[in-house]
């Protein structure tokens, strides 16, 4: 096999004030011909720095300090701006992150494909029409002559990647470099896209750079493995050496931290209920006005379930399947179309809203994105005590409570007066997760709480969880698209299609014997399944 | 934030210039020995000619840069005074109608946009024709057509924070709406409206001084508009009279536009990264 | 939902918008000090009561206010925007008689100080950080900050008075009796001084928010996605940036035509301009209502009629609008 | 004498109307003075001349004026004009609409046509000044043939109004301009020289200069431009100026002093205020040099002036003492100025800067025209400018502003100072109904002594609005109104 790309003791210098003095720091790497290269790496270890590096996408400020970066014999990283504007999508490739907003939301995706062969003055306007069409039906995009007209709005997240994937496979490129292409969307597309990845690279033999930080992904897809840490290689090896036999320290914490396919024992569940949903129903309906038509989703249709004291219950399903809009509801952030929702015995649906807001702390929410959860104006100690103050608890006596609860939470009391920019995502998750307890609810509902996390972090919080549980009674609804996670954690879980509970039951009965064609579905689109029940039989 | 904001050149020109002109404001009294209206000297006296005047005479022999002095205060008062009365109207409305939405917004955008339907400059002259030029009523006049873009911007704001989770951590802890909106909604809308308010200085002294051209200042106060509107039937053989105050707008408005700028880079960095600012 | 729809929609809302403003106006406008019939007969230059009550019964300032405002209003229904007791004719006629030239002016103004402002807000984002930037971007607060009349004055004095290369006042050369082409051209020539000192104004306005929202454009990731398919920096502007970062400032332009009209007020006092500006505050000192309220009423819905042009504007270049529902 | 050619002259601000008979003010005089006419004309020492009438007799006790009229004069529709005609205006449209013409009427009888082109007036009792009440905006002809039976106000032809001038009504661009073109059929030989004029609408005082100076008007009638402009604009290359041609308005400036309440009712604080000001600066500072200062209620300019009385010379320390004796408290007072351009903003300040030397405390109101008619017609002032004409004689234009009859709310051109001294209003009266000068002479010269001392107004100055011009149109300024008929004898030298 020949090597289509080495980077050779790459340096990535930062500008002035940026958390380190380097993103990356003597990197060198190697993809061979027809390999899938994946790097991992915790968040702002330098993975996509050394991606746009290669690309020529720096940020403005961020700029290569040192090393090369061999292409067919061409030092990519030093090529005059004209040529490496020839080197884009022709030769190397790249699709990113986020499909929502990586595609011009103006112009019709047919033309945004076309525009590829238009940048390097390929063919004749109707030839890029028919290059357009086929590479459409190559990614497996439905209805092809219809797609090729539409605007993104009017494509789902994972029809918006396998766009973004034709474009970069126009001009046939010798390396692709995918920015963690799958992270924003759900496990059953996220395999999709995965598979049709795979079969690319065997169609066409070229190289991939796959950045991800799931290592169940890894499992999946990758031949070589480079793991990063703070904008150094830390460990290389093939897919094989790096998942079984770890290496460096970090690797092995890495994947330590990955919640293994082992299943919790099972607890005796006590008898008193202390969440119960019974008939839920909350339709949206957006739009209408004047002359407009109503649209309905149908976000929580007719749920029933119950959560017992002390239980942790997992709620698992596709992105949009209405798991958000049954935890709000829940806690009547969303007032519901029909049903009940008994909180310890009280109808909270039936209250007024003066009474609700004396019940409100029965149940509280820990949210799923660390950053928007905090007010970024308000000190820590305010957005802790403001609950209880209000219910009427004294400021001296919340407030010590509140230090109470950092500690308990792993942060020292001195957190109390900063201020939430001053804390990572993992520190945040702690300070919402104390905030909930502060108010002493019966339950708590999980949306997504970990989602955002690092693993190593994501093993953290889970560790505190299950801590808290254990010393506190509390029963949680734990949120989740992560089966994994769920597996881990819950007592029982429950799985939602299109507003509908299609299964409920215990962690063992819902992964080792699911009953619903959905639950399957789900299990098996979970990235690494194969390498994680190795795992699982190892461990 | 003070950092990014004093690297900014142009700012800090602004500060400088706003500055000196609100030092000359404050120390009008310390600086001439004679009041803006009393004739001192010959009209029509050239700058640099007579020592003492050194901006030359007006149409009665008053002192150009005494005026120009004490013209400060009204423009800085009414633009400051406008401004604020204007955020006194278009926060609370547009706060309102972002954070409880439906028929609450509904009506206050219909408020708004009936407003912003009549040509702004317009209302202000009946306005202050109606009411009669004084300082009170041209203030008020300039803030009530100033105030729709304020409560379109806070309106839009309170929508965007309005969905950020920590409003519903906040609603789960048992806070009332109207604490929401104060305490927490409101202090996160801070930084445009900042931004849009020292804009609104500018244009508000740029509207009173439009009024007082049109004849329509308060004709107890010595305003820049004052000057120019009484000057520009002499722009052709006293240029002067309508030049320095026409300098003087330009200045403090500029100096307000820098400042703007300056504030909005930073105040809203988009060049960090997101949630690390 | 349709472009044919949120037309409709936006009519009936502007009709509502146009009633209500003609209820608030007229209260307004009686809760000024001044009497019409005094004025009137102030003009006179001799005044008795005879003559006051004689005009007073005329215009019917004699009845209550509310069967005054009733009367207005029924007349508004019917698109009868009464009489002007000052100059003795339909409020309407005097207003189609002025309407054409503020039109032409607006227009132009609102054109020049689009286009440019586009142009200049493309160029200083495509070189921000630069000095050509910090120098465009002065340059443009330079005719922000510069009051209008001021700008207006000193433009006839250089342009007209002492270089004299175009007219100075005035909408078409007077008795000239131009026709076809030769009138196009003499209008033209007088429009170049007030539609520049007015869309100069407004061009910064319009050029800052073009800079701004080219800027915030330019880091949205599908930027990226351009520059990874190896296009050039010209091209994403024009075709990726550009188009995006238009729309919130044709939306802000539309929004900004009030202020472009209440800006015609002073263009046209000191261009001599024969527009509607001119005739409102002519009006205004006479109170003769029925005139100003008509003004109001008609620049109101030129303000709404650009609305809804920006509007359409808007659902046309940008697909998920008119799709959304 | 050449004929041909094009005036354009300035008006300033637009007229409401054009139709004379309806409405008065000065711009309407200015364009309207072309298209009407009145049965006399008077020149600059206000003598009558021959108008549409061709001659007149006075009877000798004063009581009936029998006029001749001009032969073959036609309206510009292409009717005769007859006697009929000026029975219709005096006797039937005029006494309806014409508010100013109105208290003279009173003084008639009847109007009677003896034939076609004689017309007798009959009096009741002698009326001194009766004669001069014929000038055109005065007492404008009428067409008894479009108005007759009519609903005036509301006439189509108000529009378009049809007159016997020496120019007819063309065409009016709202905002921009008036254009009035040649009366063919114009009863005196030759006359109009000129093919046509344009009256200019130019809302700014600074842009009327400047298009003086392009050369975009021949004419800036006395007012147009503020008085700084004037100097600079006469001392151009070819540019004429007169003062003449404002006899028979004869402008009188002073400021009403509220006689009914507040400080100003104090006849020792009116004149502290007399002397506490500088009227000499203001005419030169302020009117740039234009204007004499006015010695009482009579302009120098017109029959009857007297300059026998108490002169109101700068002399702060005697306004201080007089403050003094009446123990004025410091309580401030309001100036209402003008709201007719910067000249009367500045003459207020003027005024404010002088009161205060002497301890007046002085707040400026301020208003546009509305409110400043609203203010003074409603006497909710304390010091208010204003300035009226004199039509030719004390009794049209003077004693209107002084006796007690005249105190009526609602109007702005009366006795709005609330004057009241019996003693003199008996004067006044019997001045009025004389018809010998010599007599009338002696009693305008009493009551010119007696109420100089009284100063219910504070007399300001004798305004001077000179007329600017291209030196090479002739023959434009020939009459007491000067510019309003002007157009009727103008010629251009080519
Ligand atoms: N525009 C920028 N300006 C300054 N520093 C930056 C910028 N973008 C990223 N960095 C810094 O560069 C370093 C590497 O960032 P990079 O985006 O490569 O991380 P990553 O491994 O891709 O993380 P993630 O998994 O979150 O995408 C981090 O320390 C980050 O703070
Ligand atoms: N405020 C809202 N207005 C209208 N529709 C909504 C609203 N919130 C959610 N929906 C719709 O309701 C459905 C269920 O949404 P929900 O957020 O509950 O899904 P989810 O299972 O939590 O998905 P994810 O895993 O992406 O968070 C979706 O189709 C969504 O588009
Ligand atoms: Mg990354
Ligand atoms: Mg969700
Ligand atoms: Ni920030």
């Amino acid at each position: 096999m020949s090597t289509t790309l080495s980077i050779e003791h790459l340096t990535i210098g930062l500008p002035e004030g940026a958390d380190r003095p380097f993103a990356v720091e003597d990197v060198s790497m190697a993809i061979e011909k027809g390999e899938i290269l994946c790097v991992v790496g915790e968040s702002g270890s330098g993975k996509s720095m050394t991606a746009n590096a290669l690309m020529g996408l720096l940020p403005p400020g961020v700029t290569v300090k040192a090393g090369r970066a061999m292409f067919e014999a061409r030092d990519v990283l030093r090529l005059p701006e004209t040529e490496k504007m020839a080197l884009r999508g022709a030769e190397i490739a790249m699709i990113f992150q986020e499909p929502m907003t990586a595609l011009n939301p103006l112009m019709r995706i047919g033309d945004q494909i076309a525009e590829v062969f238009a940048a390097h003055d390929r063919f004749t306007q109707a030839e890029r029409r028919e290059k357009a069409l086929d590479l459409i039906r190559e990614v497996q995009l439905p209805d092809p002559e219809k797609i090729i007209r539409a605007y993104p709005f009017q494509l789902s997240g994972g029809q918006r990647q396998r766009a973004m994937i034709a474009m970069a496979l126009a001009l046939e490129p010798k390396l692709l470099i995918a920015d963690e292409p799958t992270t924003a969307l759900d496990v059953t597309t996220q395999a999709q896209i995965l598979k049709l990845i795979l079969d690319l690279r065997e169609k066409r033999g070229m190289a991939v750079m796959f950045i991800t930080h799931d290592f169940g992904v890894v499992a999946e897809i990758a031949d070589q493995v480079i793991v990063m840490r703070e904008g150094r290689v830390v460990e290389r090896g093939s897919a094989e050496a790096v998942l079984k036999a770890p290496q460096h320290d970090y690797t092995k914490r890495l994947l330590d931290a990955i919640p293994t396919g082992t299943l919790p024992e099972r607890r005796v569940l006590s008898e008193t209920p202390a969440l119960e949903i019974k008939g839920l129903r909350k339709i949206y309906r957006t739009g209408g006005g004047f002359f407009r038509e109503a649209r309905e989703v149908r976000a929580v249709d007719d749920v029933s379930l119950t959560v017992a004291r002390g239980e942790v219950l997992g709620l698992v399903g596709e992105s949009g399947s209405g798991k958000s809009t049954l935890g709000r509801t829940a806690v009547r952030l969303v007032t519901p179309d029909g049903g009940q929702v008994l909180v310890g015995g009280t109808d909270l649906a039936a209250l007024s809203d003066e009474e609700l807001r004396k019940q409100r702390h029965k149940v509280q929410m820990i949210f799923q994105d660390p950053y928007a959860s905090l007010n970024p104006r308000q000190r820590i100690i305010g957005a802790i005590t403001d609950g209880p103050i209000t219910r009427g608890v004294p400021r001296k006596e919340a407030e010590a409570r509140a230090r109470e609860l950092l500690e308990i939470v792993g942060l020292g009391a001195d957190a109390a007066t900063r201020f939430p920019h001053e804390f990572s995502g993992g520190q945040r998750q702690r300070i919402g997760i104390a905030r909930a307890l502060a108010m002493d609810p019966e339950l708590i509902i999980a949306d997504e709480a970990v989602s955002a996390l690092d693993v190593s972090i994501q093993a953290q919080v889970l560790d505190l969880l299950r801590e808290l549980r254990q010393k506190m009674e509390l029963s949680i609804l734990f949120i989740t698209h992560d089966l994994r996670v769920a597996a881990q954690l819950c007592d029982r879980i429950a799985v939602m299609q299109k507003g509908k509970l299609v299964e409920i039951g215990t962690v063992h009965d819902i992964f080792l014997d699911p009953q619903q064609e959905y639950t399957r579905k789900l299990l098996a689109a979970v990235p690494g399944a194969d390498w994680d029940s190795q795992r699982a039989a190892t461990a | 934030m003070w950092k990014r904001f004093r690297s900014n050149l142009g700012a800090m020109v602004g500060v400088v210039l706003l500055l000196a002109v609100i030092l000359i404001a404050i120390f009008a009294p310390l600086l001439f020995s004679h009041d803006p209206w009393q004739m001192v000297q010959r009209p029509f006296l050239a700058p640099f000619s007579t020592d003492g005047l050194p901006l030359g005479t007006d149409t009665l022999g008053r002192d150009v840069a005494a005026q120009l002095a004490y013209g400060a205060r009204v423009s800085l008062l009414v633009g400051l005074v406008s401004t604020l009365v204007a955020l006194l109207i278009g926060v609370p409305l547009g706060a309102l109608a972002g954070f409880y939405g439906g028929y609450v917004d509904e009506g206050a955008m219909r408020f708004t946009e009936f407003f912003q339907t009549i040509p702004n400059f317009a209302l202000a002259i009946v306005l202050v024709a109606i009411f009669e030029p004084t300082l009170a009523s041209i203030t008020l006049a300039i803030a009530i057509v100033s105030w729709p873009p304020v409560a379109r911007l806070v309106r839009a704001e309170v929508m965007s924070v309005r969905k950020r989770e920590f409003v519903d951590a906040a609603t789960l802890a048992g806070l009332s709406k109207p604490h929401i909106l104060v305490r927490q909604v409101l202090p996160n809308t801070v930084s445009p409206i900042i931004v849009m308010a020292s804009l609104m200085v500018a244009t508000a002294i740029l509207l009173e001084s439009s009024l007082s051209f049109l004849g329509l200042g308060d004709p107890n106060t010595m305003s820049w508009g004052y000057m120019i509107g009484a000057a520009r039937t002499v722009i052709r053989s006293a240029w002067w009279l309508s030049f320095f105050p026409g300098i003087a707008i330009v200045i403090t408005v500029l100096a307000l536009n820098l400042i703007g700028e300056g504030l909005n880079d930073a105040l809203n960095p988009h060049l960090s990264r997101k949630g690390k600012a | 939902m349709t472009i044919f729809t949120t037309i409709l929609s936006r009519l009936v809302k502007a009709v509502m918008t146009l009633l209500a403003i003609a209820v608030l106006n007229f209260c307004l406008l009686h809760a000024a000090p001044g009497d019409p019939a005094v004025v009137l007969a102030g003009e006179a230059g001799a005044a008795d009561e005879q003559m006051i009550e004689q005009l007073r019964e005329r215009f019917g300032l004699d009845q209550p206010l509310y069967v005054q405002l009733a009367k207005y209003v029924g007349g508004i229904v019917q698109l009868d925007l009464g009489y002007s007791f000052r100059q003795g004719a339909p409020v309407i006629d005097l207003i189609a008689e002025r309407l054409p030239a503020t039109l032409i002016l607006t227009l132009t103004a609102f054109g020049i100080s689009l286009v440019c402002g586009i142009a200049l807000g493309v160029a200083a984002a495509a070189r921000v950080g630069k000095p050509s930037d910090s120098a465009l971007t002065t340059l443009a607060l330079l005719f922000y900050a510069t009051p209008l009349y001021w700008a207006a004055l000193m433009a006839v004095l250089v342009f007209s008075v002492w270089l004299g290369w175009l007219p100075g006042f005035g909408y078409e050369t007077v008795g000239a009796n131009y026709t076809g082409f030769e009138r196009v051209l003499d209008i033209l020539a007088h429009l170049i001084l007030p539609a520049l000192t007015l869309g100069l104004f407004f061009m910064a306005v319009y050029m800052r928010m073009t800079r701004a929202s080219m800027l915030e454009v330019s880091t949205a990731d599908f930027v990226k996605t351009a520059k990874a398919k190896g296009l050039s920096g010209p091209v994403i502007r024009r075709r990726h940036i550009l188009r995006n970062a238009i729309l919130p400032v044709v939306t802000l332009a539309g929004l900004q035509a009030g202020q472009l009209v209440g800006g015609a007020v002073l263009t046209e006092t000191v261009f001599a301009w024969p527009g509607i500006g001119r005739l409102m505050f002519e009006s205004l000192a006479a109170r003769d209502y029925n005139t100003i309220l008509g003004v109001f009423l008609v620049s109101a819905a030129m303000v709404i009629l650009f609305n809804i042009v920006t509007d359409i504007v808007y659902r046309i270049v940008d697909p998920r609008i008119g799709a959304r529902a | 004498q050449e004929a041909g050619g094009r005036l354009d002259i300035v008006v300033q601000p637009e007229p409401p109307g054009l139709m004379l008979g309806m409405v008065q003010n000065g711009p309407t005089q200015l364009v309207a003075g072309d298209i009407y006419e009145g049965l006399l004309r008077y020149n600059t020492d206000l003598e009558p001349m021959p108008g549409l009438a061709e001659s007149w007799e006075i009877s000798d006790d004063g009581l009936t004026y029998t006029f001749k009229l001009h032969e073959g004069v036609k309206w510009h529709d292409g009717e005769d004009f007859t006697a009929d005609d000026v029975v219709f205006s005096a006797g039937t449209f005029l006494p309806e609409t014409h508010a100013r013409l109105r208290a003279s009427l009173a003084y008639v009888e009847s109007v009677t046509a003896l034939d076609d082109l004689t017309v007798e007036f009959k009096l009741k009792e002698p009326f001194g000044p009766f004669i001069s009440v014929f000038e055109a905006a005065t007492m404008p002809m009428i067409p008894q043939h479009i108005y007759e039976g009519t609903d005036y106000a509301t006439n189509e032809m108000n529009a378009t109004p049809i007159g016997t001038g020496p120019f007819k009504f063309e065409e009016w661009v709202k905002g921009s301009y008036i254009h009035l073109v040649k009366n063919e059929d114009y009863y005196v030989d030759g006359l109009p020289y000129l093919d046509e004029v344009y009256y200019r609408v130019i809302p700014d005082a600074a842009s009327r200069a400047v298009a003086f100076e392009t050369g975009e008007v021949d004419v800036l009638p006395g007012g147009s431009v503020e008085n700084w402009d004037i100097p600079r604009l006469t001392e151009m290359e070819g540019v004429c100026s007169t003062s003449e041609g404002w006899e028979f308005f004869a402008p009188h400036a002073w400021m009403w002093l509220n006689n009914r309440e507040g400080p100003t009712s104090d006849v020792r604080f009116r004149q502290a205020i007399m002397y506490a000001m500088d009227r000499e600066f203001m005419k030169d500072v302020v009117w740039n040099g234009f204007g004499t200062v006015a010695t009482g209620p009579v302009s120098s300019k017109t029959n009857f002036y007297s300059d026998d009385v108490t002169m109101y010379d700068h002399d702060p320390e005697k306004a201080k003492a007089l403050l003094e004796e009446m123990g004025y408290d410091g309580e401030p007072v309001t100036i209402l100025p003008l709201p007719y351009g910067e000249t009367w903003q500045r003459w207020a300040e003027a005024v404010r800067q002088n009161l205060s030397e002497v301890g007046i405390e002085v707040e400026i109101d301020s208003a546009d025209v509305a409110g400043w008619n609203e203010k003074t017609s409603q006497w909710d002032y304390d010091i208010a400018f204003t300035y009226l004409y004199q039509y030719g004689d004390p009794a049209l234009g003077v004693s209107r502003n002084y006796t007690a009859d005249r105190i009526k709310k609602g109007s702005p051109w009366n006795n709005v100072e609330g004057y009241d001294n019996p003693e003199l209003d008996e004067k006044w009266f019997k001045a009025a109904t004389l018809v010998d000068t010599d007599e009338r002479q002696a009693l305008y010269d009493e009551i010119q002594k007696e109420i100089v001392d009284d100063v219910p107004v504070a007399w300001m100055l004798e305004l001077d609005f000179p007329t600017i011009y291209r030196c090479n149109v002739h023959d434009l300024v020939t009459t007491g109104i000067g510019v309003n008929d002007g157009p009727r004898n103008a010629w251009i030298e080519k």
